[in-house]
């Protein structure tokens, strides 16, 4: 009967529920000075995760627990990018965390709570698991959002989130509601073929779609779903933040191409037509209202909107080549923004939260090394070769291009232009500028690493990124996506 | 089809429909108000219930339902945290009057 | 020795010595450095001597040095075409120099800037060398820029006087607008010739004479017409021929030496030397050759009355020089080429001559240029005097000085020719004899006549007033003659002011002297006419005492002899009483202010119209930062949708629903 | 008209009313319980369509837990309704627009489907409803099961760790902070404008 | 065979690194040595590009091709024809002049300063070898990075107008190009800048792509009207960042005109030969009325830079052997005038501060080794025969009145305004009497600067009267390109 289930499939998850239960427990018998057992039980777990992961990894697509759960190279990839970014964010993060009194148990508890809702969206192959999954990361993270407590901004942009997360996730059921009325079934390979044989009726399943996507888009973040971002992006604390800027948006693309492309490949039409409208927009007022910024995080927020956008180019191609150019982008975009928030924490001292842009000033003078990371990190997120977020930019140019929408990609390079300017800007100021604040920068020896080898893998993989590339490629080939 | 009449699945995605409808107005409506807020969001819930169940009930499936199951389990967790953010607010804040969350912006 | 190294001997011995003082001038000190350039331009003119004599026994040479460059079908090469022509200006050219060379060590003593001098004048002597001995058209505007280069630097060789560097300027731009149009000459032989080198070109010219271009649709132009005007715009420019003569007064700014060598005797005769080469392109084109009479003619009248009203003893130099290349030009427009050519070559010799002596009088005088403060010099500087004469006798062209030989032949020519405008350029070249015999007489009679008026200066600034090396010396005795190294040069070129007309009007007018190097259509051949009456430089002589030119130098001397000997008040009230005419003349004709309001100050206007309005408001202002701006402005507006309200938010993702729902309802 | 036409009609119009006296009500506490009518008569319209295991828990989770819950929350909170009903009036229009903006966009692509009636579908499987279920959900659903059930965990996890506080108002020396204090740290010397004498 | 294409790139960009690595502001001159070393292998390794070029073969020399990104198809394939050969030698030259020239002047980050520079020598050496359009673009853009920053970081009160100003202007263009490419690549399935002169395109495609490429190349040229980023970059960046610039960014720009848009477009680029040869006018007569009236000796030159850079893209569209290889001799000689003269500037920047022309006049009075340089360069700046500047002009010229005589006509206006704004702004600074007390001040160029100025002076001179042994180069090249070109695609 086990066997039925094909359980090694799920391992990965296995594995992370059972260390986030014990690291729950454990951690109560666990003193206030002690907490870095937690901690370090957290990274470990995620190492085995990353490990267990590879070790399981297959080549072929294996459909377990009834078809609820699939596990191909893709899940396989994306599981391994949210595995490294929650270890990335809590390398980073730890100084702050322990700065601002939320270096606790429960803390990294949710996290792994969130990323396991993060997998279970990435594997899921059934409405029902997608959405497990996506409420299981949602509500993981509006409680980090407030998990500073004493602290209104939090407070408030945890409320915000809330308000507008479950009315999302209510849109997104009631177009489940209408895919499954359509295609009866929850099961995304029935909802495929129902798709595909035209037995499920038009207008309904396009009310569902509409739903589903309005759904999705607020998960990735695009306009006129993003209005939750910015807010939350500020009042957060920063490490909430990045979680919420990176790993969710790999899960969110991962939930995205199982419902669009697994399930509804059959109306690609009708939804590329509303990807390319979201698309657009986010371009747009993304990289626009990022201009006025003066908050780095808010900025960031507003950039993570637009990149999405980008991202969107990819996905909305509806083929295997701009999945997998989709696929890079939102990866590296990740490990980008990790690297961004990765500085901003790493300047931010006990009671002084570093996220204006003016106290970038003059970093060159202050720390010539951050500031060059920084540098590389802007520069990647304007899409500028020689850094990794130009072949992120390309593909998806390319996967437009190549699927016919040229006024597309010139909307997108338009308004990267745009982007360019605000990403610029932070160079100016770390370049430019002279510093206001003279204090030495004082980095954890862990951090210090993590960070350098972070911000240093844009500009290895935006010199040599073939091997992403190719492993974005035959991760979709290898899933089977139209 | 005359709607009037013996129930079709119809009337009870337009059930659905009206309570949906009723529950994006709640939002409007109650704009200050985050407690009526969230349980216009139950409302919303109780309306993609509607949907499942009538789905449910029309294809012979039992997956709608089963869905219905832990979208009821979701929604009870999520009121539960939803509960405890309003709570975090009002201590914060002092008032959980939404047009006072104002603070982040632009 | 070969001849080919000879050749190239010629204008390398001065490029040597120029480049090895220029570099190391003030570490070989001054006698090594105007030995060194004495030297290289010695060897060059002995060489050029050997030329001439080597060119005459037969032997051409029209030959490569090396490839400057090549594209397409395209060769352009540096190379010598060895003809009677360029030997001949070969000859003058070196010569003068080398005069110049040797009055130079006396003339710039005191000046600190010695040494550069030498290179300077060395450099330009290689220019010109290059210049005449091109056989293509790439490598004559090398030398025409090369020694538009040189008379630039030379011009402004006192650069801290605003005078001197503003004449450079002027003087270079001016060179530039002939060179404008030489270079779209150049650019049209090209085109339709294919090449640039002479002996295709030239070969080829009778078969493009009926050809025709059409610089807009309908009109028709002959080809060579346009080619030759072009390449006449920039003799003009380097001839300083109206109106791009401006810069020739402005440029005795210069010391005298290179007044004498450049602005008298040979760069400014490279254009009419240029002419005369091009002469197989110029002889098919009626047009051309009328247009370049025309220009001559005006040249050679109206600059020579601006020689009268002149009170600076060069300026009056620089304009009979003026008024001389008029001549030159006429005589090229009537087609008769060796004629100019052969005026050229006596005009280098005496107005060398006259500027040296001007220069003499000038060092005397501590450098005093202005005519009202000179006289009675005569007792002081007999040689100088003497020498002075003889440049004014052969300048008036009083038989049988040289002047008188070449300038007859071409009054003459002109008399005979048919070219468009003749009879304007025969009555312009006659009246300007009288004119001419006057102006140079009234300078004669100023400097070396009269009382000495020189001791009336007081505290005035001569013309190296900020030099320093002759302060306090204005009453240190009166004025004495110059050294022997200024008087020697002055010596030597009186001779040829002398004998040159006779001696060479026969082979060089009449005889084969230029050989084939120089091409007259059957029509035009003025001087072959002229030929059938000729008997002899003697008999040309007497001859010429029984026609009106000669009585009209005659009239002008002694017109200048009364009014300048005999009733000295008289100039004044003549000017006052012509009130419109002197201040014409006074100004110029206008042509300085026409050109700076005008030229320079339009060009201002446009430049701050363009850069103030062009550039600054519309592209950077209102496309530039104006895009900009309206980034920013659309971000601030759209940032405010971000209001911080919930319901705001919910509200965005409902209509974002109803609009994708509307659209696909729609649909 | 049937029996089970009624039924619907009747639960249909009382679950619309209270669904509307939900969002319009003053008080939140009668709001809460307008939401516990909407729950009963929602559980009695899913009891029609054969959903009866639903239906109880609809009643036992939501009215019995989820809405005691807010209930509770609504008490407990001290917050004054009185000022948030200000504008009520204004958003009305607004609100009625968009509410009735939705149903119509809805309304018209359901109802221009052609949407078979309930009748056709086949009968009920065999077997109680509620053991039909709960083998789906024991075997066929055992994943999603095992997450919902990690859900209400982070449910649990969050609501304590959110609002259990530890009573920290009270004053208390800190002799680690003692000890790394500073010399520097100890006196603050503050430069002060001195004061102007009146003139 | 030895990777000499690769080595040119990498060498600098290696030396650059190293000396962000170990370079310390307190030890400067470390940093400095060990950047002109870098710099000087950088220039050695590329002498045999030129040694051992084959002047007889059109085909691409020293061709080096390895797998990149296959997914893509894009290669790292570099090689030289005689149309870019030139220019990597000219490139590595200049690096080693600017390292030279920063010597003592640049005091603050000099670490940086060097890196940044041999950096960006390195990604030029691969704009100008780069055969695969992806690479190309790499290049193309990577080089604004330290570009910008040398502006920012070290350039005057306005620079960080100046460096945005620079760097968006420029992406604006590049960013189009991207699509470009990026729809080259849909039709042809290959990256590779040879396969796309073979690929057939209709006119509707080519004259957008034409557009995209031409926004890209006219911008970094940069041409009439989208050119006013240059003078405010020059006029803000320190003084080895304007001769960068002048001397090789904007070379690339028209690189990219016979690289890409010639051969690829041809059909296009016909029919809109007209509108770029009025623009290269426009820039030849409106730019040089600008630049006379300019009060800034570095905006000065900055215009007439473009002035200059008209004659060349005239010279590309002029489609003749002549037009092209003047319009190539134009840009080497460009390369070593422009950097001459800001050169120049700089020399008097660093000992007055100021590049206003008012606050000079004179300096040839305390500095008559620099005046008789500058004079020089001043010379060539306005063309004269003899120096490098006359060759590619009168080359063009000549082209110009060969396709019609008005073109000629206009472009010959440059023989008059070039000499004017050149000399007029030489008499005012150099010229007349001391004019002021920190004139009278001015210490003469020293050694390093002298030798500096020297190498510059050899390469005008040279270049001015022997030009063959550059040119020769480039016949069979520009030869192949002009039938290329003559190809209709449709």
């Amino acid at each position: 009967m086990l066997a039925d289930l094909n359980a090694l499939a799920a391992l990965p998850e296995i594995v992370v529920l059972t260390a986030a239960a014990s690291i729950l427990l454990i951690d109560l018998f666990v003193s206030d000075d002690r907490r870095h057992v937690s901690y370090w039980l957290t990274q470990l777990t995620l190492l085995v995760a990353v490990c267990v992961t590879l070790t399981t990894l297959r080549l072929d697509a294996v459909r377990a627990y009834h078809d609820l759960v699939i596990d191909d190279m893709l899940a396989d990839f994306l599981r391994i990018a949210c595995f490294v970014a929650v270890s990335l964010i809590l390398f980073y993060s730890r100084s702050y965390l322990v700065a601002r009194g939320m270096f606790r148990g429960e803390v990294f508890v949710l996290m792994l709570f969130a990323l396991l809702g993060m997998e279970v969206m990435i594997t899921g192959n059934s409405l029902l698991t997608l959405y497990l999954g996506l409420e299981l990361m949602s509500l993981s993270l509006y409680a980090l959002v407030a998990s500073r407590r004493d602290h209104a901004q939090s407070t408030e942009a945890a409320m915000k989130y809330f308000v507008l997360g479950a009315l999302a996730s209510g849109m997104l059921l009631y177009g489940m509601s209408m895919i499954y009325g359509t295609t009866g079934s929850l099961d995304l390979d029935h909802v495929a073929r129902a798709v595909f044989t035209r037995h499920a009726n038009p207008a309904l399943l396009t009310l569902g779609l509409v739903f589903v996507i309005a759904g999705l888009a607020f998960k990735l973040a695009v306009v006129p779903f993003h209005m939750w971002v910015p807010d939350v992006y500020e009042g957060a604390p920063t490490p909430v933040t990045v979680l919420i800027g990176t790993a969710p948006k790999i899960a969110a693309f991962a939930m995205a191409l199982r419902l669009l492309s697994s399930g509804l490949q059959g109306v690609s039409f009708d939804w590329q037509g509303m990807l390319i409208v979201l698309s657009v927009l986010s371009m747009v007022l993304g990289n626009l209202i990022a201009i006025s910024q003066t908050n780095v995080k808010r900025m960031l927020a507003y950039s993570t909107i637009a990149n999405m956008g980008y991202m969107l180019l990819g996905l909305l191609t509806a083929d295997r080549y701009g999945y997998s150019a989709a696929m890079f982008y939102v990866v590296t975009y990740a490990l980008t923004s990790l690297a961004s928030f990765g500085i901003v924490m790493l300047l931010s001292r006990e009671g002084f939260e570093s996220d204006r842009l003016d106290d970038f000033k003059g970093l060159n003078r202050r720390s010539p090394w951050w500031a060059f990371i920084m540098l590389l990190v802007m520069f990647s997120l304007a899409g500028l070769p020689p850094t990794v977020g130009f072949y992120a930019k390309f593909m998806v140019i390319e996967a437009a291009i190549n699927d016919g929408f040229v006024w597309l990609a010139v909307v997108a390079v338009m308004t990267s232009l745009i982007g360019a300017f605000y990403y610029l800007r932070i160079v100016k100021l770390m370049y430019f500028d002279d510093p206001v604040e003279t204090l030495p920068i004082v980095v954890r020896g862990d951090t210090q690493l993590v960070l350098s080898v972070n911000g240093l893998l844009l500009l290895v993989l935006g010199i040599l990124p073939q091997q992403l590339i190719g492993l974005c490629a035959i991760a979709l080939t290898q899933s089977n996506f139209p | 089809m005359p709607l009037p009449g013996a129930p079709t699945l119809a009337h009870y995605l337009m059930l659905g429909s009206i309570l949906f409808a009723i529950s994006m107005a709640g939002i409007f409506l109650n704009r200050r108000n985050v407690i009526i807020m969230l349980m216009a969001i139950e409302l919303m819930l109780l309306a993609v219930n509607m949907n499942f169940i009538a789905f449910s009930r029309y294809l012979g499936d039992m997956a709608g339902q089963v869905f219905v199951f832990f979208i009821l389990t979701v929604a009870a967790a999520e009121s539960a945290i939803g509960l405890a953010i309003l709570v975090l607010l009002f201590r914060n804040a002092g008032s959980i009057d939404v047009e006072k969350l104002g603070s982040l912006r632009g | 020795m070969t001849m080919r190294d000879l050749y190239l001997l010629v204008p390398l011995a001065p490029l040597a010595a120029s480049v090895v003082v220029g570099l190391f001038g003030p570490k070989l000190g001054r006698s090594l450095s105007h030995w060194l350039c004495i030297l290289g331009v010695a060897v060059s003119f002995a060489a050029s001597i050997a030329i001439v004599r080597d060119v005459h026994a037969g032997h051409l040479f029209d030959g490569d040095i090396y490839t400057w460059l090549a594209s397409g079908s395209l060769r352009l090469a540096v190379g010598f075409l060895i003809d009677p022509l360029s030997a001949t200006m070969l000859v003058i050219v070196t010569f003068v120099s080398l005069m110049v060379h040797i009055y130079t060590v006396g003339y710039m003593a005191d000046d600190p800037g010695y040494t550069r001098f030498f290179s300077y004048i060395s450099l330009f002597t290689f220019s010109m060398l290059m210049l005449v001995m091109s056989n293509n058209f790439m490598q004559l505007f090398f030398g025409w820029e090369a020694v538009g280069l040189v008379s630039y630097l030379l011009i402004g060789f006192w650069y801290e006087r605003p005078t001197a560097i503003y004449a450079n300027l002027k003087a270079f731009l001016a060179n530039r607008v002939g060179d404008f149009g030489f270079v779209l000459g150049i650019g049209l032989v090209l085109a339709y010739f294919g090449t640039l080198d002479y002996a295709p070109v030239f070969a080829k010219a009778p078969s493009m004479a009926a050809t025709t271009i059409a610089p807009w649709t309908g009109s028709g132009w002959s080809l060579l017409t346009a080619i030759c005007i072009c390449l006449f715009v920039g003799a003009m420019g380097k001839s300083a021929q109206v109106p791009l003569h401006v810069w020739l007064p402005d440029s005795m700014e210069g010391p005298t030496p290179i007044s004498a060598l450049i602005h008298a005797a040979t760069m400014v005769t490279a254009g009419i030397f240029m002419v005369a080469r091009m002469s197989p392109l110029f002889e098919w084109s009626e047009t051309a050759l009328s247009f370049v009479t025309v220009i001559g003619a005006t040249t050679a009248l109206f600059m020579a009355f601006l020689g009268i009203v002149q009170n600076d003893i060069k300026r009056v130099v620089a304009y009979s020089t003026l008024s001389q290349l008029g001549y030159m030009t006429v005589a090229l427009g009537v087609s008769a080429y060796s004629a100019a050519i052969f005026h050229l070559m006596t005009h280098a010799f005496f107005k060398a001559l006259l500027f040296l002596a001007a220069g003499s009088v000038i060092i005397a005088l501590h450098h005093e240029q202005d005519l009202r403060r000179m006289g009675g010099l005569r007792r002081y500087m007999p040689i100088t005097y003497v020498t002075a004469v003889i440049g004014s006798l052969a300048l008036a062209g009083i038989p049988p000085f040289a002047g008188f030989y070449s300038k007859d032949a071409i009054i003459e020519a002109v008399g005979l020719s048919h070219v468009g405008g003749h009879r304007y350029a025969y009555f312009a070249v006659t009246a300007s004899v009288f004119v001419t015999a006057f102006y140079s007489f009234r300078m004669l009679f100023l400097a070396f006549h009269g009382e000495e008026r020189f001791h009336a200066q007081s505290g005035h600034d001569g013309e190296s007033g900020s030099h320093g090396h002759d302060e306090g010396a204005h009453d240190a005795g009166p004025p004495r003659e110059s050294p022997w190294v200024v008087t020697i040069p002055l010596i030597l070129l009186a001779i040829p002011s002398v004998y040159a007309g006779w001696a060479y009007v026969q082979p060089m007018l009449f005889g084969d002297w230029f050989g084939s190097s120089i091409f007259v259509r059957e029509p035009h051949a003025v001087l072959g006419e002229m030929k059938g009456e000729w008997q002899g430089p003697l008999a040309f002589a007497l001859h010429g005492l029984a026609t009106a030119p000669f009585w009209l130098a005659i009239a002008g001397v002694a017109t200048a002899v009364y009014l300048y000997l005999v009733n000295p008040a008289m100039p004044a009230r003549i000017a006052a009483r012509f009130g419109a005419i002197t201040t014409l003349l006074d100004n110029k004709y206008y042509f300085d202010r026409f050109n700076d309001w005008f030229f320079a100050g339009g060009a201002r206007w446009l430049g701050n119209f363009a850069s103030t309005y062009g550039d600054r408001t519309i592209i950077d202002g209102w496309v530039v930062n104006g895009s900009a701006k309206l980034v920013g402005i659309a971000s601030r507006a759209f940032r405010r949708i971000q209001s911080g309200y919930v319901y705001h938010y919910a509200f965005m993702m409902i209509l974002g629903v109803f609009g994708l729902l509307y659209w696909w309802g729609a649909r | 008209m049937s029996f089970q036409t009624f039924t619907f009609y009747a639960f249909a119009t009382i679950l619309v009313f209270a669904a509307l006296r939900v969002i319009t009500t003053r008080n939140p506490v009668h709001a809460a319980l307008w939401l516990v009518l909407s729950f009963f008569t929602a559980a009695g319209i899913w009891l029609l369509l054969q959903a009866e295991f639903l239906a109880i828990a609809l009643v036992l989770v939501y009215v019995g837990a989820v809405m005691v819950l807010f209930l509770f929350v609504v008490m407990m909170l001290d917050v004054n309704f009185g000022s948030m009903r200000q504008h009520f009036r204004s958003y009305l229009p607004a609100a009625a627009a968009v509410g009735i903006l939705v149903f119509f966009e809805m309304a018209l692509v359901i109802l221009g489907s052609a949407v078979g009636p309930v009748a056709g579908a086949p009968a009920a499987p065999a077997g109680s409803n509620t053991q039909a279920l709960g083998v789906l959900l024991y075997v066929d659903y055992v994943y999603p099961f095992e997450i919902a059930a990690v859900v209400l965990l982070v449910a649990i996890v969050a609501a304590i760790a959110l609002t259990h506080r530890k009573r920290r108002e009270m004053k208390h020396q800190d002799a680690s902070a003692q000890i790394r204090a500073r010399a520097s740290e100890r006196v603050r010397l503050v430069r002060m404008p001195s004061e102007k004498p009146p003139v | 065979m030895t990777p000499y294409l690769s080595l040119s790139i990498w060498v600098p960009i290696a030396a650059g690194l190293a000396v962000l690595g170990v370079g310390r502001d307190r030890d400067a001159a470390f940093a400095r040595w060990i950047a002109l070393i870098g710099a000087i292998a950088g220039f050695l390794v590329t002498i045999p590009l030129y040694a051992d070029f084959d002047t007889a073969t059109s085909a691409m020399q020293f061709v080096e091709y390895a797998s990149w990104i296959p997914r893509f198809g894009i290669h790292y394939h570099l090689g030289v024809d005689g149309i870019s050969v030139l220019f990597i030698l000219l490139n590595s030259l200049m690096t080693v002049l600017v390292v030279w020239a920063g010597w003592e002047v640049i005091t603050t980050r000099v670490a940086q300063y060097m890196a940044a520079f041999l950096i960006m020598s390195g990604l030029m050496n691969g704009v100008f070898c780069a055969l695969d359009g992806i690479l190309f673009y790499v290049f193309f853009e990577a080089m604004l990075i330290p570009m910008y920053l040398i502006i920012g970081v070290w350039g005057g009160p306005n620079r960080v107008y100046a460096a945005m100003k620079f760097f968006l202007y420029t992406l604006l263009g590049s960013l189009l190009m991207l699509v470009a490419l990026i729809y080259l690549y849909s039709v042809s399935e290959s990256f590779e800048i040879l396969e796309w002169y073979k690929v057939p395109l209709e006119m509707g495609a080519q004259i957008p792509l034409w557009i995209a490429f031409f926004l890209a190349f006219a911008v970094k040229v940069p041409m009439w009207p989208v050119h006013t980023w240059l003078p405010d970059a020059h006029v803000e960046a320190p003084t080895g960042g304007s001769v960068v610039l002048a001397a090789i960014t904007l070379k690339i720009g028209a690189y990219g005109f016979v690289r890409f848009i010639l051969p690829i477009v041809p059909d296009a680029s016909r029919y809109l030969s007209g509108f770029v040869i009025t623009l290269s006018l426009i820039a030849v007569v409106y730019i040089g009325f600008v630049a006379l009236v300019q009060a800034d000796m570095k905006k000065l030159i900055a215009y007439s830079s473009i002035s200059h850079m008209g004659f060349v893209t005239l010279g590309f569209f002029l489609y003749s052997q002549l037009g092209v290889e003047g319009a190539l001799a134009q840009m080497l000689s460009h390369g070593f005038v422009s950097a001459a003269m800001f050169l120049c500037v700089g020399v008097m920047y660093d000992r007055m501060h100021s590049r206003q022309i008012a606050d000079y006049g004179g300096v040839v009075n305390t500095m008559p080794k620099f005046a008789a340089f500058m004079m020089l360069f001043a010379m060539a700046n306005a063309g004269l025969p003899g120096t490098s500047g006359f060759v590619g002009e009168f080359l063009v010229i000549l082209a110009a009145v060969k396709a019609n005589f008005w073109l000629g006509f206009a472009a010959a206006v440059t023989l008059i305004l070039g000499a004017a704004y050149t000399l007029w702004m030489y008499k005012r600074v150099i010229f007349g009497p001391v004019a002021n007390a920190n004139v009278a001040k001015l210490t003469d160029i020293g050694r390093r600067e002298f030798w500096l100025l020297t190498v510059l002076a050899v390469a005008v001179l040279g270049m001015g009267l022997w030009p063959k042994p550059l040119i020769d180069v480039m016949h069979v090249s520009v030869a192949n390109l002009l039938q290329t070109v003559a190809r209709s695609k449709l």
